[in-house]
């Protein structure tokens, strides 16, 4: 009847969720459900125990039971969602009913009917308990409430002096590491061997001078060389010896093929003279 | 120095701050030998009958309004917090269970606790983390501050109200997470299998101290 | 009510109010008839001797620090603090080489040396200008000062170790000291060319002087 009744209810006229009345209990016992003013499920349990005035030391399970399995049918009847552990809660309940009532079966591995409605109860004790210390806690005297501070504090200027902690030992390692740093640092850059290119041009214009016909360049090599690093260097300055020869038009170059030697020779006087 | 000159000072240091100064900080401003101890409770004495009292609280001692004329004060500065019922009881069950991590508060709440809640409780500055649990997750442990005690008149979180009849009762015992739900059927034994907590009294003593 | 309670009113309005208060608004708090002026010149001759005291500014009233004691509320604290390497370095250098210029300590570590490097040193006071070098830039030179003789205990900057003396001290391991162009006992004339230096001498003589 019940259920007749609430379905006929258009959902969005429901002025407020407390109107899960249950009739067929007093009015004392009556259990308002306002699903959003629960925080949980246990809170749920906790609330029906007192409102029921059960006393939660001797408190009977079964009907405590019964009460919450009534919540969460009224609550859906209502079409109220239901938090899933509203529901599971509910399921847990059913089963708990289920081993109360039925003769207990010997298992070792499980716990008896009754540790599990005394493990529920520890909860439902324990969460009591806080909440009775956290509305002391809040009658308390309170700060900004019932008393005040100095609302003008005086801060305490606070004036920072380093000191610098730092030994003789440390400074003058510090020195010797940075002279130390200081000396591997200074790197001394060996005298490359080189035949320069002054010393280059100065021979092969000298030479150049006593030859008449088209000569290989490598014959102007000087002999009185043998490191291989400086035979190296040499080459390269008498070639742009000879390039810078034949740029002040004092020298011809004419080399006949790909890669092969290189033919130099000095030009005449006049000719130098004619162009200039 | 003379007495009279050394309760000056401490006066004087104590009227400066809105928040409570040790002993040991009173004395580093006292004359060596100087006994800081007898000083404040000479002046609690001077201050008993004044508009302002001097009373000791987180172990510390500071200068607050007569709580018999909060009603003048009440009307400068209303602005009393408005905490939510699931922020409450999530305070209590902090100060109650101290060090206790999110899990263990939902356990005992029977119910998830919303991020909002401790972000509330910690803007308060009535909660702060505690450091991690030295177990598997290694998951944060909260505890009270001294705004805390000094907000609710405490000197110690040993003084909370009903301390010793909820330890009596077994209720501040460890609280068990290692199942998510009652249907499981661990022995009670078991229960507390790999929980090496941080021992309760001696984070209870820290917070005194610091 | 007796004018005992209107002094115990008007000391916890005073105290908790964040700002100095009329003898108006406080009068507004006190039962009709009171006589606010006269409450508060009470109070002020019951706190003329403690260690705080009720002033009256610009008309308004309120508690201050007694004017004796305000030394109490600027603390001064020593921190110490760790010198950077190349703070270290820097000093070092000066130390041997002063006067010195910034670029001179430059060229002597190879790499810049930042303003914040001697602005710590000089904080310390281990180091000071010395004057400007007659050079084009007139760049300053530093030089160390007293306190930095007092800290490292010496009588005069020439009583720090010479390079013979760090080489028998294990200071320079594996260092061809003659290479080295640090200190004046051994320092080659051709290597400091340009350097038209304050007398390097006299400098370290004042120093010990001043």
């Amino acid at each position: 009847m019940n259920e007749i009744e609430n379905n006929d209810i258009d959902e969005f006229e429901l002025p407020d969720p407390r109107l899960g009345k249950m009739d067929d209990v007093s009015e004392e016992e009556r259990l308002i459900v306002d699903i959003d003013g629960f925080e949980g499920p246990l809170d749920v349990l906790l609330t029906l125990s007192r409102t029921q005035k059960v006393d939660l030391k001797q408190i009977s399970i079964l009907d405590l039971v019964k009460q919450y399995l009534e919540f969460v049918q009224q609550a859906r009847e209502l079409r109220l969602e239901l938090a899933a552990d509203y529901l599971v809660m509910a399921a847990w309940l059913a089963y708990l009913k289920s081993r109360l009532l039925l003769p207990e079966e010997e298992n070792e591995d499980e716990l008896s009917a009754e540790e599990l409605a005394a493990r529920l109860t520890y909860q439902l004790q324990r969460l009591g308990a806080i909440r009775d210390r956290a509305a002391e806690l809040m009658s308390r005297n309170q700060m900004g409430r019932d008393m005040f501070a100095r609302g003008a504090p005086e801060p305490v200027i606070v004036t920072r002096h380093h000191t610098y902690e730092l030994s003789l030992y440390d400074l003058l390692k510090a020195y010797s590491e940075q002279k130390t740093r200081g000396a591997a640092a200074d790197i001394r850059i060996h005298k490359r061997a080189v035949y320069t290119l002054d010393k280059a041009i100065e021979r092969l214009s000298e030479m150049l001078g006593l030859a008449i016909d088209w000569t290989d360049l490598e014959q102007f090599m000087p002999s009185d060389i043998d490191d291989p690093q400086i035979i190296r260097s040499a080459k390269a300055s008498m070639f742009t010896a000879s390039l810078e020869l034949a740029k002040n038009g004092k020298a011809d170059i004419i080399q006949k093929q790909l890669f092969g030697p290189l033919f130099i020779r000095g030009r005449k006087q006049e000719n130098a003279e004619d162009e200039e | 120095m003379e007495v009279h000159e050394q309760m000056r000072i401490c006066e004087a240091l104590l009227f400066a701050s809105n928040r409570p100064l040790s002993s040991i900080a009173l004395a580093e401003q006292l004359p060596e030998g100087s006994d800081a101890d007898s000083i404040l409770k000479a002046l609690q004495e001077k201050y008993a009958d004044a508009g302002v009292n001097l009373v000791e609280v987180a172990g510390k001692w500071m200068f607050q309004t007569a709580f018999d004329l909060a009603f003048l004060l009440r009307k400068e500065e209303e602005k009393e917090r408005k905490l939510s019922r699931a922020a409450i009881e999530t305070l209590a069950i902090i100060a109650y269970h101290q060090p206790i991590t999110r899990a263990e508060i939902e356990e005992v709440r029977g119910v998830g606790v919303s991020k909002g809640t401790l972000d509330v409780l910690m803007e308060a500055t009535w909660i702060k983390p505690l450091g991690r649990r030295r177990t598997p997750g290694r998951p944060m442990t909260y505890g009270t501050t001294e705004d805390f005690l000094v907000h609710f008149g405490l000197n110690s979180v040993k003084d909370l109200p009903g301390l010793a009849e909820l330890k009596a009762a077994g209720f501040l015992e460890n609280v068990n997470t290692s199942r998510l739900n009652l249907l499981s059927d661990d022995k009670p034994e078991e229960e507390q299998p790999d929980l090496p907590m941080d021992d309760d009294e001696s984070s209870s003593e820290e917070q005194v101290i610091s």
